[in-house]
């Protein structure tokens, strides 16, 4: 073959990651991440105490579960828009059985996490079965979950169960006086796992090939259907997962708890580099899209000058900005790579 | 004989009409009103009072008609692979701008029609703009839709409630009322305009090659290209009118509740225009779309909500009765679903005897 | 060992297949023949459980067997290449060679395991590429070469191979011919299809030819000349060869219609420098990878020349986009049938009216009869097998789908033709027939570029021939010269590698 | 930047984070408005924050207003319950923290030092008592049967919605001459007034409504539209009550469609003003600071409408 094929094989990782455009995105959102981090403390005040930062962590737990499941739906080329609905209804369901029926939240919340797969899996199922288009299912799933919690109760419940107050009030010291939730700690521990899964099991990476081709996935003998299921009741999981979270971050059960949150996700997963057409992307990108989208949040509270409105189109536009920003880096920096790959 | 004969051709003419895409829609629709009729015998009747036609459904029509039009642009952005969230924001910012500009023309002492047409300029000038923004970020930029449009969605109510300086407007100018609550020929105005911009995009679609190259581009982006097709200019004079339907869409809605309301107008309005084009039987994933299916759609999303008032469940039951209704409705519509019922159905029956 | 009988197979109104049958036996290499839209790939498909059949019994070593899915053939030891690469582009050529029976440790997939094996299983077709790579970032050839290594993996019994040459090179062949044969040793039960005849005869045992969805015949190929074939695939007599006429003579006055001068891109081709006369057809040979895929889109204006210029009859052109090039009257049917030729979801007129509406603009829309007229006109010209014009170009047989991409093309009338590999997949007849409808084009006044990966047809059929190496131009050949003169420019420089791997074969 | 003139002016300055609920309505800008202006510089330095609607975003806000130390930290809650972490945080750190609009529900009194604001369920109280003098007075026109209300919420699940509707009932219940008829969610905004009002009368017909009890002000004149078009008097055809005691309001009621609205006031910037110094300073407060607020009807409103700021 001609000399091309050879200059193909890539020797080292960072050649690859040149050439690869999704680790490079990755890279370079990373990058992004850190240059805001670095402009934050160059405007504000003690923007750059590590407290702040690990804020990001345990105020976006519930948002980086949810995300890290939506990660999944949408590289396998779907969209799960009931997310914050099913988060909504565990802190209802969540608060309800453990105030106002007795249980001990330990006997509630695998309960709380078996409904939200359960739910997922239904949802999975009408969409794989009946062909029908996931953002319709999972709208009407959005509609029925939210539904389901004002049902439940209308009124915010607050939770003072013991276990619940000591779990909620669980701080893990860092040092320095800068300590971790507990449920920044199950978040971590999910994109852990969730990377694992998506990378190094058959489940996730027939999820990537769902995504790519799921004609290809069929031919190549994949068990796509029951893959799709999974990815759903996986995605309901991980609400359920971040309802039960978020119940230790409020001490409450709200149907209102959590609304818009499926936008924020979706975001959250796009911004991290993951295609929405499916096919492609990393759960630890959607980590930093996550993060990304905290620290939008926490220039502007740092900033405190902004009116209402000021604060929206301030979140625009650092959207904008960033997405741009990483447009425009991993389009050049494909350009200057030796070969590029037919669009 | 000629009896068989007239049988088989009706039978025929079932056949056709069961396989039009419309079908299912439109039964989905009728089953919801007709339903309505027997659980409340007077929502189907019309009256002429006051010189103008009264009844649910001219309201159903008339409620419906934002978010058909919303639904309309919303298709062809979709048929192209694209999406649009910020038809919810943009609505809001016509609808501030239109309420701003009358103000600041009667405030300047001006009279008669030159605050409308000054107003509609501006909303709908200004909706355009909206819409080559959302173009630019996808067809220049490169930005995935569903990010490239969340930052108007976002910013867009951010802009409307600057304009508005965080107010609810009130429009104190009768001229305008016209658009959203006026009558001719005894229906409300804003049919004619839904009816306008309908036909108006039908003949354009039909009679124009534009049609073709929208379901091309929608199923292969990269071999319209090759073709010749100028697929990105018209994937962005799609996001514009996009952006132009929801800025009619704000007008119709600031004028009918005479204010406009930076913060809620068109509140998840992208939810329901998308819902409304799946409904239609649109595929979301781009290529085939039906605008008739759309209007269908958006149609049943009102003619629910209106069913939900009418039967007077507790509103905190509304989401799960809205649910369970949509999910009916989508899997009447499923071809799968039905397949599965029959044979079910038949093998019931087969049991039977 | 297979045994299939009275297979039948319908999709709504269209008949696939209706009486077809094979018998394949263990250790043999079986071709199945037959024209475009002849029901092979259906067949395929009934076998492997793609689809269900309609009527008809399937027998593996004596017992009734009807795969449900590939799954479930897969589990009887049926291994296949399909006609479309079926392989998904997102993932990296290992994986999609591991997909599905990934080796493990731990309950996690070994990648380090899967990379090894992956270069292992693609060293037997002697390709050397990086595996943690996309798929996408190959060209097809490379991708069709993947797919086979992945049946290859599969310990299976049966191969099933659907047009697996179609978008190889000669080289890559003689890797794969070589491995067939292998295999055949082992035991092992092959069955593929191709449209070329010389392959038939080079590598198979046993020929199978089916013909309008029914088994024609079974054959030895030693018993089975080459007309004979074609005949039994067609249905009457066929005669082959011609091509261009040896005495004909493009006029050195004949106005050029285009013009390259040092036309190039950074990073995919060097300056070239190409004319061509109107009337004439120039042939562009070269290996795989050899760039002439990039010289044809850089003509097109599909990718941007950062240097050099293009002419036209009327002064220097700048092509922007596809649409400017339809509109200077070019035309350029694409290697990619799959990604840049068809819109699956459209119909078959729509299809073949698509470039000439674009050239018309969007105002002016080609009357409903006037479309109907064309297609039907292409259907008729190019025998295209479709039952009706509305049917979706997705539902057609693999040539046929070519077809319909040069009818959309031919229908455009364009000044110059460019035409990348564009009988892949087309039967020997209709192959015929199409260069003889481009030679009677050309000899009217258009300008062809013919790029093929067959030196055969490129002699036969060029007036003149340019040879790509290692993304340049390495020269021209009258026309008239022979298969080993283009050899001789091709193989100066032959890499290491390459050389390597065809001493292996 | 973190220098600047203002720095040494600033130095002083009592640093307060006011997290708001968001923009929601005119009743909420004005309530902004209010306490920006009050709050300003060089005595204070206000660190305002938008939470647009979200009780998570209020907590971020909050945690970031701990980590940036500041010296009282004023919010609007926009439910009652969850904020226990977050307080526990900000007591730890020492910071003072002043409720404004409403309580919290919280194991510890001593997580917050003192509310200011309103109290949607008296709000409910007031406009029902009003509508039970309104028809004491009215009684000579003798109508058959039950007086029948129909009753447009908030959004579902909101705190208003939810004590403006108890408060109502508390006091309408123990009299059985009313009767609740219909009730829906209009998500306080004009448009959804307008159309579940539309729905209203089509369904009980026009003879059907007596009263209409709006849990917000825009709702109402919404649902006066609806009235005029089903071609039926607003403020007499069917009598109207709402809450909040915006501008629009009063010209309803000076054109003689809307019968009373019942005052929430908003513009408790001032007082908030006054309570924060206190708070700084170290002086004792009251648990609970009440808002001035009354209950306007038709009579008044001419009067009352140059008054209006929001
Ligand atoms: N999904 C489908 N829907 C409708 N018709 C189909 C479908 N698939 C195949 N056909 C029809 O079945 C016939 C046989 O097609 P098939 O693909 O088996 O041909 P083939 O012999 O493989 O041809 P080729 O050499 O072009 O690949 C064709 O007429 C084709 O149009
Ligand atoms: N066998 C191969 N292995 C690896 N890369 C290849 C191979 N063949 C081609 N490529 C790469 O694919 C890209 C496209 O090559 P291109 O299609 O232009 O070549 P070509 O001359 O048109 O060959 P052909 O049309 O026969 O595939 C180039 O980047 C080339 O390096
Ligand atoms: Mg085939
Ligand atoms: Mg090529």
């Amino acid at each position: 073959m001609s000399t091309p094929v050879a200059a193909m094989r890539a020797p080292g990782f960072l050649s690859r990651l040149w050439r690869d455009p999704r680790q490079l995105s990755l890279a370079i959102t990373i990058g992004l991440f850190v240059a805001m981090s670095v402009a934050g403390g160059v405007m504000y005040d003690g923007f750059l105490r590590p407290q702040v930062f690990l804020n990001l962590l345990i105020d976006n737990a519930f948002l980086l579960i949810v995300a890290v499941g939506m990660t999944f739906v949408i590289v396998s080329g779907g969209i799960d828009l009931s997310v914050g609905a099913v988060v909504a209804f565990s802190t209802v369901l969540l608060a309800w059985l453990v105030q106002v029926h007795g249980w001990h939240p330990l006997a509630a919340i695998p309960l709380v996490l078996a409904l939200g797969a359960a739910f997922g899996a239904l949802m999975g199922t009408l969409i794989e079965r009946y062909r029908l288009q996931p953002f319709v299912v999972t709208l009407a799933g959005m509609f029925l979950a939210r539904g389901a919690a004002t049902l439940l109760s209308v009124e915010s419940i607050g939770i003072d169960h013991a276990f619940h107050v000591a779990v909620a009030n669980l701080r893990i010291p860092l040092g320095g006086g800068a300590s971790l939730s507990a449920g920044a700690v199950i978040a971590l521990l999910v994109v852990a796992g969730g990377a694992v899964l998506a990378g190094m099991t058959r489940f996730g990476r027939g999820v990537y090939a769902i995504g790519g081709s799921e004609a290809s996935a069929l031919l190549m003998g994949l068990p796509v259907a029951a893959t799709r299921v999974g990815v759903y009741a996986l995605s309901g999981f991980c609400s359920a997962l971040a309802g039960v979270v978020y119940t230790f971050y409020m001490l409450s059960g709200y149907s209102l708890h959590a609304t818009g949150l499926e936008l924020d996700a979706i975001a959250a997963v796009v911004i991290g580099g993951t295609l929405l057409a499916g096919g492609s992307g990393y759960v630890l990108g959607t980590l930093f899209g996550v993060l990304v989208l905290g620290l939008i949040q926490t220039l502007i509270v740092f900033d405190g000058t902004l009116s209402s409105w000021w604060t929206k189109i301030a979140i625009g536009g650092l959207l904008l900005a960033f997405c741009l920003l990483q447009q425009l880096l991993v389009r050049s920096s494909r350009r200057r790579a030796p070969q590029e790959p037919p669009a | 004989m000629s009896g068989a004969e007239a049988r088989t051709s009706s039978r025929q003419v079932l056949h056709r009409g069961l396989a039009h895409p419309l079908f299912w829609p439109l039964l989905a629709l009728a089953l919801l009103l007709l339903g309505n009729g027997l659980f409340n015998p007077g929502f189907l009747s019309l009256q002429w009072r006051d010189g103008h036609l009264y009844g649910n459904l001219v309201d159903i029509a008339n409620r419906a008609a934002p978010l058909v039009l919303v639904s309309l642009g919303m298709t062809l952005v979709i048929a192209v692979r694209g999406l649009d969230i910020s038809v919810g924001a943009v609505l809001a910012i016509a609808a501030t701008v239109a309420a701003w500009t009358i103000a600041r023309m009667q405030a300047a002492g001006s009279e008669g029609l030159a605050p409308l047409f000054a107003a509609i300029t501006a909303a709908l000038g200004v909706a355009l703009l909206c819409g080559f923004w959302n173009g630019l970020l996808v067809v220049k930029l490169g930005l995935q839709p569903i990010i490239a449009t969340l930052v108007l969605m976002v910013a867009g109510r951010g802009i409307a409630q600057l304009v508005s300086d965080g107010q609810i407007l009130t429009i104190y100018y009768e001229p305008f009322a016209f658009l959203g609550n006026g009558f001719l020929f005894g229906l409300p105005f804003s049919l004619f305009v839904v009816a306008a911009v309908f036909v108006g995009l039908k003949l354009l679609l039909d009679r124009s090659a534009l049609g073709l190259f929208v379901r091309a581009i929608g199923h292969n982006p990269v071999a319209a290209h090759v073709a010749g097709v100028r697929a990105k200019a018209i994937t962005w004079s799609l996001y514009v009118f996009c952006g132009f339907t929801a800025g009619l869409a704000g007008l119709l809605v600031s004028s009918n509740v005479a204010s406009a309301d930076a913060n809620n107008a068109g509140q998840l309005l992208e939810l329901d225009a998308i819902l409304a084009v799946a409904l239609g039987g649109t595929a979301l994933a781009g290529g085939r779309f039906s605008l008739a299916g759309s209007l269908v759609g958006a149609l049943i999303i009102q003619a629910l909500t209106t069913t939900i008032y009418a039967i007077g469940v507790p509103p905190q039951v509304n989401l799960v009765v809205k649910a369970l209704l949509v999910t009916a409705v989508l899997l009447l519509q499923s071809p799968e679903f039905r397949g599965r019922l029959r044979a079910r159905l038949s093998r019931r029956a087969g049991g039977a005897t | 060992m297979l045994q299939a009988r009275g297979l039948a197979k319908r999709y709504g109104a269209t008949v696939a297949l209706d009486g077809a049958g094979l018998v394949l036996r263990a250790g043999e290499i079986h071709a199945l023949m037959g024209q475009n839209g002849a029901g092979k790939s259906t067949l395929i498909k009934l076998l492997t459980g793609v689809e269900q059949v309609d009527a008809g019994t399937i027998e593996l070593d004596g017992r009734t067997i009807a795969p449900a899915s590939p799954l479930a053939a897969q589990r009887e030891g049926i291994s296949t290449v399909y006609q479309e690469v079926n392989l998904c582009p997102n993932l990296s050529v290992a994986e999609n060679l591991y997909a599905g029976r990934y080796p493990r440790r731990f309950g996690l997939v070994d990648w380090k395991q899967v990379r090894a094996g992956a270069r292992a299983l693609l060293a037997e077709l002697h390709l050397d590429i990086d595996v943690d790579l996309p798929l996408a970032a190959y060209p097809v050839a490379v991708q069709q070469m993947v797919a086979i290594a992945r049946a290859l993996g599969v310990s299976a019994r049966v191969l099933v191979l659907d047009e697996p040459t179609s978008s190889l090179d000669e080289d890559e062949v003689r890797e794969l011919f070589a491995v067939m044969r292998r295999l055949r040793e082992r035991g092992m039960a092959i069955l593929f299809v191709t449209h070329f005849l010389d392959q038939v005869y080079a590598v198979s045992d046993r020929i199978t030819v089916l013909r309008n969805g029914a088994l024609a015949g079974e054959y030895l190929p030693a018993q089975l000349p080459q007309a004979a074939l074609v005949s039994a695939m067609v249905g009457r007599e066929v005669e082959l060869a011609g091509g261009r006429d040896a005495s004909h003579e493009v006029p050195v006055d004949a106005p050029v219609v285009v013009e390259a001068r040092g036309l190039g891109r950074r990073g995919s081709l060097q300056p070239v420098d190409l004319q061509l006369r109107a009337g004439e057809v120039l042939g562009l040979g070269g290996l795989l990878g050899s760039g002439r895929t990039e010289l044809a889109r850089l003509l097109f204006g599909l990718d941007r020349a950062d240097c050099g210029e293009l002419r036209m009859e009327h002064g220097p052109v700048e092509l922007r986009h596809p649409a400017e090039a339809v509109a200077h009257g070019l035309a350029l049917c694409p290697e990619e049938r799959k990604t840049e030729g068809i819109v699956a979801g459209l119909s078959v007129r729509e299809n073949i009216v698509l470039a000439l509406q674009a050239r018309m603009g969007w105002w002016r829309a080609l009357p409903r009869a006037r479309q109907e007229e064309l297609a039907r006109q292409s259907v008729a010209l190019l025998g295209i097998k479709v039952a009706d014009i509305e049917t979706p170009v997705g539902a057609l047989s693999g040539g046929n789908q070519q077809k319909v991409v040069l009818a959309r093309w031919l229908a455009t009338q364009p000044r110059l033709l460019v035409l990348d590999e564009p009988t892949r997949g087309i039967d020997v007849a209709a192959k015929q027939e199409i260069m003889a409808e481009v030679l009677r084009l050309a000899r009217q006044g258009m300008a062809v570029l013919f790029i093929s990966a067959e030196i055969e047809e490129l002699t036969r059929l060029s007036d003149r021939i340019a040879v790509m190496r290692e993304r340049r131009k390495a020269g021209e050949l009258p026309g008239g010269s022979d298969g080993g003169q283009v050899l001789a420019l091709l193989a100066a420089h032959e890499p290491a590698v390459r050389a390597a791997g065809a001493a292996g074969a | 930047g973190k220098g600047g003139g203002d720095a040494a002016a600033k130095a002083d300055a009592i640093r307060v984070g006011f997290s708001q609920v968001g923009a929601e309505s005119e009743w909420r800008t004005a309530n902004t408005r209010s306490v920006k202006e009050a709050l300003v510089a060089p005595e204070f330095n206000l660190k305002f924050s938008d939470a647009q609607q979200k009780q998570e975003n209020q907590i971020k806000a909050l945690r970031s207003f701990i980590a940036q130390d500041v010296d009282v930290i004023a919010f609007s809650p926009v439910v009652e319950s969850g904020w226990e972490t977050v307080l526990r945080e900000a007591k730890a750190a020492n910071i003072p923290v002043v409720l404004t609009d409403r309580a919290v529900d919280v194991s510890d009194d001593s997580l917050y030092t003192t509310l200011i604001g309103s109290d949607f369920v008296e709000e409910g109280r007031r406009a029902a008592r009003w509508l039970l003098e309104d028809s004491a007075s009215r009684k000579s026109s003798g109508a058959a049967g039950p007086v029948r209300i129909v009753d447009l919420q908030g959004t579902v699940g909101s705190a208003p919605a939810i004590d403006r509707m108890a408060g109502f009932k508390e006091v309408i219940g123990q009299d059985p001459r009313f009767a609740i008829v219909r009730s829906q969610s209009g998500d306080f905004t004009r448009a959804k007034g307008k159309e579940v009002m539309e729905a209203f009368l089509k369904a009980e017909g026009r003879d059907g409504i007596d009263v209409l009890f709006a849990h917000n002000d825009d709702m109402a004149i919404g649902a006066i539209q609806a009235i005029e078009e089903a071609g039926l008097k607003p403020g007499e055809d069917i009598r109207i009550v709402s809450i909040d005691g915006v501008r629009g309001a009063f010209e309803a009621m000076k054109a003689g469609k809307l019968n009373a609205t019942v005052e929430c006031n908003p513009l408790l910037g001032p007082q908030l003003a006054q309570i924060i110094r206190d708070v700084h300073a170290g002086k004792p407060v009251a648990r609970r600071v009440e808002v001035e607020e009354g209950v306007f009807t038709r009579d008044q409103a001419a009067a009352e409408l140059p008054n209006r700021k929001y």
